[in-house]
């Protein structure tokens, strides 16, 4: 049987489901030599901002039980350097490229928009408003409902391109956001980015992140993800992209059941760099055992009265 | 660089808590330098999550070896392999030591652990070099001396050796180096790093120096693993891609 | 030398900073054959509501990657029972006894305190505003600023005894529930309850849990609950009592450091049913070594700028 | 009812992907039942967290057996351990069958590995009463023999005695128990048991069964098991502490 993985996010449409996510994978470049970006459904780039960020001194990564901690603080290229250098690499490939963007101002965010919405090779946009790394950056807009819904309906002003935004977990009702992302003119929200957290170095009783608090990532959050997911496909109705611990096709059809239409993988790329690979080849082997014709098909198929 | 599945052929325990693992791999061991390093998923389970990197330590025809020290969790799991046990491997990894500048003698400076890439380095020195090695560490029992050769000694507690560190040890055997032909190659800790950048700078020694940072995927998608560069403050560079040897000019440690 | 291992938290003063928390040692029967309850510094009993509580139907219990859910429904044996049958039990024990409150209205919350607060045997009580898993339950209340802050008001006012504030950390500033909680009278917060999660079979397309969500516990949530430690820490100045993902004495040190004044081992008990002992016993042995002659010294010693 | 550190004395491998852990430990052979359990934490990692609930299958002098097949990542573990390696168990848990009412023979009926009380139960039952044991699986492979007599056995593919499922195995074979003075005993999957409760109803049979649920603690800490009772329905049975072993007339199944 041959299977039909495509999905539609909105206005965008994917050839199947399986994203990497942003800043899991840089600009494509490292990650091409382990799998096939054509093969994969669409990539998101790391957070992109108007100038270059450095990003936050080491230590940025610490190991914690089934998860992993990061303190990035957004170290990217710049809009220009993006698109002078990485686009050209990037669209090479037939796969969605999908930008996300990172911004510590309204009005960043929709200049960074502005600017990059004339590059054709842009598929869409994901809006971090989420990011917990910074400390002059999206956090405070991510748990903040009227940022949310500004930085939405402005971006959403200056282009024409699918805008998906990237929610934060951080907050009591995510159905709200994601409410709020809708009704502002979002095509589609993604779920979750990392949760707020920290480890300590007990000998030397400093914070093992020199940012102090970083973002939890990795298998460890998944239960928090789904459930997020669960949240939003019960409040709104709007495609949801789910994030957040998958390391295997059985995670993958567990977020669909969800709620989501279509997945990013994170961490697990560093860790099995040719995940998205195999991922897709067992997702196609379930979909053939369970006689699922449609990937979009499981898409909230949950039963919650059995 | 790519993922394998290759086999345990043994471990060795050189030492209370220090081990040799055997691996065999034709594909990284054809190809790997000295100074790489190899990316070990310890187990199957996802907890410990990430990857664990050790630099080549030897090659010996189809197999290459890695040495470590039980650290935590992954090293403690990694020490009781068996032959025959599959491991899952990313590496080659980073970038190696340049063994072929014109320099006429190698000296080796490395602290504890850090005599680790060295075995493969003195095997791969061109024959017209010589190689001279000194070897810090807390106490006697720290000190690995498995395929150096020409080696100095200085423990912190006296136990073996000098009685003091790495760069006493230097300072105390100039007469091998001075005013020769030399290039240093230091691994180990970061303060010994730091001393020995000083120490070199000062002497006007060239050096290429390994170093260590956590990372998590150890290839350049994460950016977890940034250092200083001393000509780009703008930019960190990547321990893990652009190192994880540098020149010791290069970076600020 | 002879370690100092007493704290006080507010009024409530502890012969050592290990506590067991609600829910996981049900009021104290079954946890008594592994430790000797007089060495503890206190047991935290489950919550109790005015009425007995059945509780969900089962599955209950769901295990994640280092964690587990649980949808208990706060099943407990009322107030009245709890004084009659359990008290007796709980009160031949030299260690403090800390009674925690969970309601479905404020009304609730403050009838029941008044009940309890005739009881001498109790030392304390803690008042659970965060439980995830009732639908009428707890966590409305502890994701509301003003719910939490009346609550607190009103039970504070009907009794003497120490009033601890069990926090949700299913909020983005965790800090300012604090702040209410200390303005309120609260003598201490505890910290963290379970995250929101969920799980679903991918076979049957059913949530594991019946009450589909579910608390996250365990060393999954132990990055989180440390980085809530600290927010709160940074924010206010009141007693903290840490809890999340506890397993050894490393963990404890950790929260001590990040800002509590004492701790709670909940999930475990499950798997090691004489991890308080264990604990202390550690603990010492750590404090032996680094020279610490006071444990109350290492609470919020955590170094920021180094 | 407590922790302790045994040590493994060996691994049977009894049928693809079924295995018999024998364990040594006078203190637990010593004290334990039929149909009680113990809980093993089968590695030291934090993942997987909650230990495994396993019924004793047998005892032998100083060890009991414990008989598993592989369901996931925990039993996968434990099919991994090798003689002399150290276990951490809770228990003995739980309460056991009643072997001492005055019936003269015990009908066991078992569903896949729920067989695995009843070797030792079958060795403890006195001499006076005989035993009669009906066995259901899938197929073929999932019917295991070990330590049971006067064995029945149906599949539902066929491949091994009737073609059906173990009621439907009892109802052919009325004749051994049918106006006899007997007592059932069950352990199975959910659906088989409510089958099993439904017929023992019917003709008035006394059975006894051994539940399953998913467990955190084992010894009634965490209230994770509950399961609804036939005579209070304001209050919850704990499997684990109740059970796992009910009279048949005393759960809702
Ligand atoms: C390029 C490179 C080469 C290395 N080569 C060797 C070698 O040849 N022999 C050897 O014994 N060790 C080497 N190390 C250090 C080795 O990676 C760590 O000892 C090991 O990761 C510890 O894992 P653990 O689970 O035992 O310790 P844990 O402390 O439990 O590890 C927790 C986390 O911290 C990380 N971590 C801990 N220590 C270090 C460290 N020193 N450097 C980087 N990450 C660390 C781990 O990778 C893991 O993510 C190297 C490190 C790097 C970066
Ligand atoms: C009282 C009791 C006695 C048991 N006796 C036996 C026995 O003698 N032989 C045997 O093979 N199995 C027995 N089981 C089932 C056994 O506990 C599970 O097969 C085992 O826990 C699966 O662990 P896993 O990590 O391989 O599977 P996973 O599916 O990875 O386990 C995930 C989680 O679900 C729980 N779980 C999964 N299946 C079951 C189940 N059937 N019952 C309860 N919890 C489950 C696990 O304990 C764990 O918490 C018994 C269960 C109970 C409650
Ligand atoms: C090292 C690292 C860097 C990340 N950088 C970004 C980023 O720049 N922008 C963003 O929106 N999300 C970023 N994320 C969040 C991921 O995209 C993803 O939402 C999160 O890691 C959860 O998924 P996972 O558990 O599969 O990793 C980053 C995550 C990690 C681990
Ligand atoms: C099975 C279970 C039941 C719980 N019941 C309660 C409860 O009744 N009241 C409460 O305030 N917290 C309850 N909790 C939360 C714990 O007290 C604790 O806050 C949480 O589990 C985090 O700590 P841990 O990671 O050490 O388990 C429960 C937790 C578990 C796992
Ligand atoms: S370890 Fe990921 S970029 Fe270096
Ligand atoms: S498993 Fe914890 S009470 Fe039964």
């Amino acid at each position: 049987m041959s299977i039909d993985l495509s999905v539609e996010i909105g206005k965008l449409k994917l050839k199947n489901p399986i994203l990497l996510a942003s800043g899991t994978v840089g600009y494509g470049h490292e990650i091409a030599d382990f799998i096939d970006l054509n093969k994969i459904g669409g990539i998101v780039t790391k957070s992109i901002s108007l100038k270059p960020r450095k990003g936050n001194p080491p230590q940025r990564i610490v190991e914690t039980p089934s998860g992993m901690l990061n303190a990035i603080g957004l170290a990217n290229v710049g809009v220009d350097d993006f698109l002078k250098t990485k686009i050209p690499y990037l669209k090479q490939y037939d796969t969605a490229l999908i930008c996300n963007i990172a911004a510590s101002s309204v009005d960043e965010y929709v200049e960074c928009t502005k600017i990059l919405t004339n590059e054709e090779a842009i598929d869409a946009f994901e809006i971090n408003v989420s990011c917990p790394n910074v400390k002059d950056g999206g956090l405070v807009f991510g748990n903040n409902l009227s940022a949310v819904g500004e930085i939405t309906s402005k971006v959403r002003a200056v282009t024409d391109k699918p805008v998906i935004v990237k929610l934060s977990p951080n907050v009591p009702n995510i159905g709200e956001f994601a409410s709020v992302a809708k009704k502002e003119g979002a095509d589609a929200v993604s779920a979750i980015n990392t949760l707020v957290g920290t480890a300590i170095d007990i000998y030397s009783r400093k914070p093992k992140l020199k940012n102090v608090t970083g973002g939890l990532s990795g298998p460890a959050i998944k239960p928090v993800a789904i459930a997020k997911v669960l949240a939003i496909n019960q409040s709104v109705d709007i495609p949801i992209i789910g994030i957040g611990g998958i390391m295997n096709w059985r995670d993958v059809v567990e977020f669909f059941i969800a709620g989501a239409s279509a997945v990013q993988l994170g961490t697990v790329n560093f860790i099995q760099p040719n995940a998205a690979e195999v991922i897709l080849k067992d997702l196609i082997e379930y979909c053939n055992k369970t006689g699922i014709s449609k990937i979009s098909e499981l898409t909230g198929s949950i039963i919650l009265n059995g | 660089m790519f993922i394998s599945e290759p086999v345990v052929e043994k471990l060795i325990e050189l030492d209370e808590h220090i081990f040799l693992l055997k691996i065999k791999s034709p594909e990284i061991a054809d190809i790997i330098r000295p100074g790489q390093f190899v990316n070990i998923k310890v187990c199957n389970s996802v907890n410990p999550l990430l990857r664990r990197p050790f630099s080549v330590c030897d090659v010996e025809d189809d197999s290459f070896y890695v040495m470590f020290n039980i650290h935590g969790e992954g090293t403690k799991i990694l020490a009781e392999k068996k032959k025959g046990d599959c491991l899952d491997i990313v590496g080659p990894l980073g970038n190696g030591f340049n063994l072929d500048g014109n320099f006429e003698k190698a000296v080796i400076v490395a602290g504890g652990m850090g005599v680790a890439p060295f075995p493969f380095f003195s095997k791969k020195i061109s024959d017209g070099k010589s190689i001279v090695t000194f070897i810090g560490g807390r106490t006697e029992s720290e000190i690995v001396t498995y395929g150096l050769e020409n080696i100095f000694i200085a423990t912190e507690d006296g136990s073996n050796g000098l009685k003091g560190n790495v760069i006493d040890l230097l300072k105390k055997n100039e007469s091998h180096f001075i005013d020769q032909n030399v290039k240093f190659f230091g691994c180990g800790p970061n303060p010994m790093l730091k001393a020995l950048k000083e120490y070199c700078l000062l002497k006007n020694i060239d050096c290429e120096v390994s170093t260590e940072c956590a990372m998590a995927c150890g290839f350049g998608i994460c950016q977890g693993c940034p250092i200083e560069s001393t000509t780009n403050s703008e930019k960190y560079l990547l321990v893990c891609k652009d190192g994880p040897v540098f020149n010791i000019k290069d970076v600020v440690l």
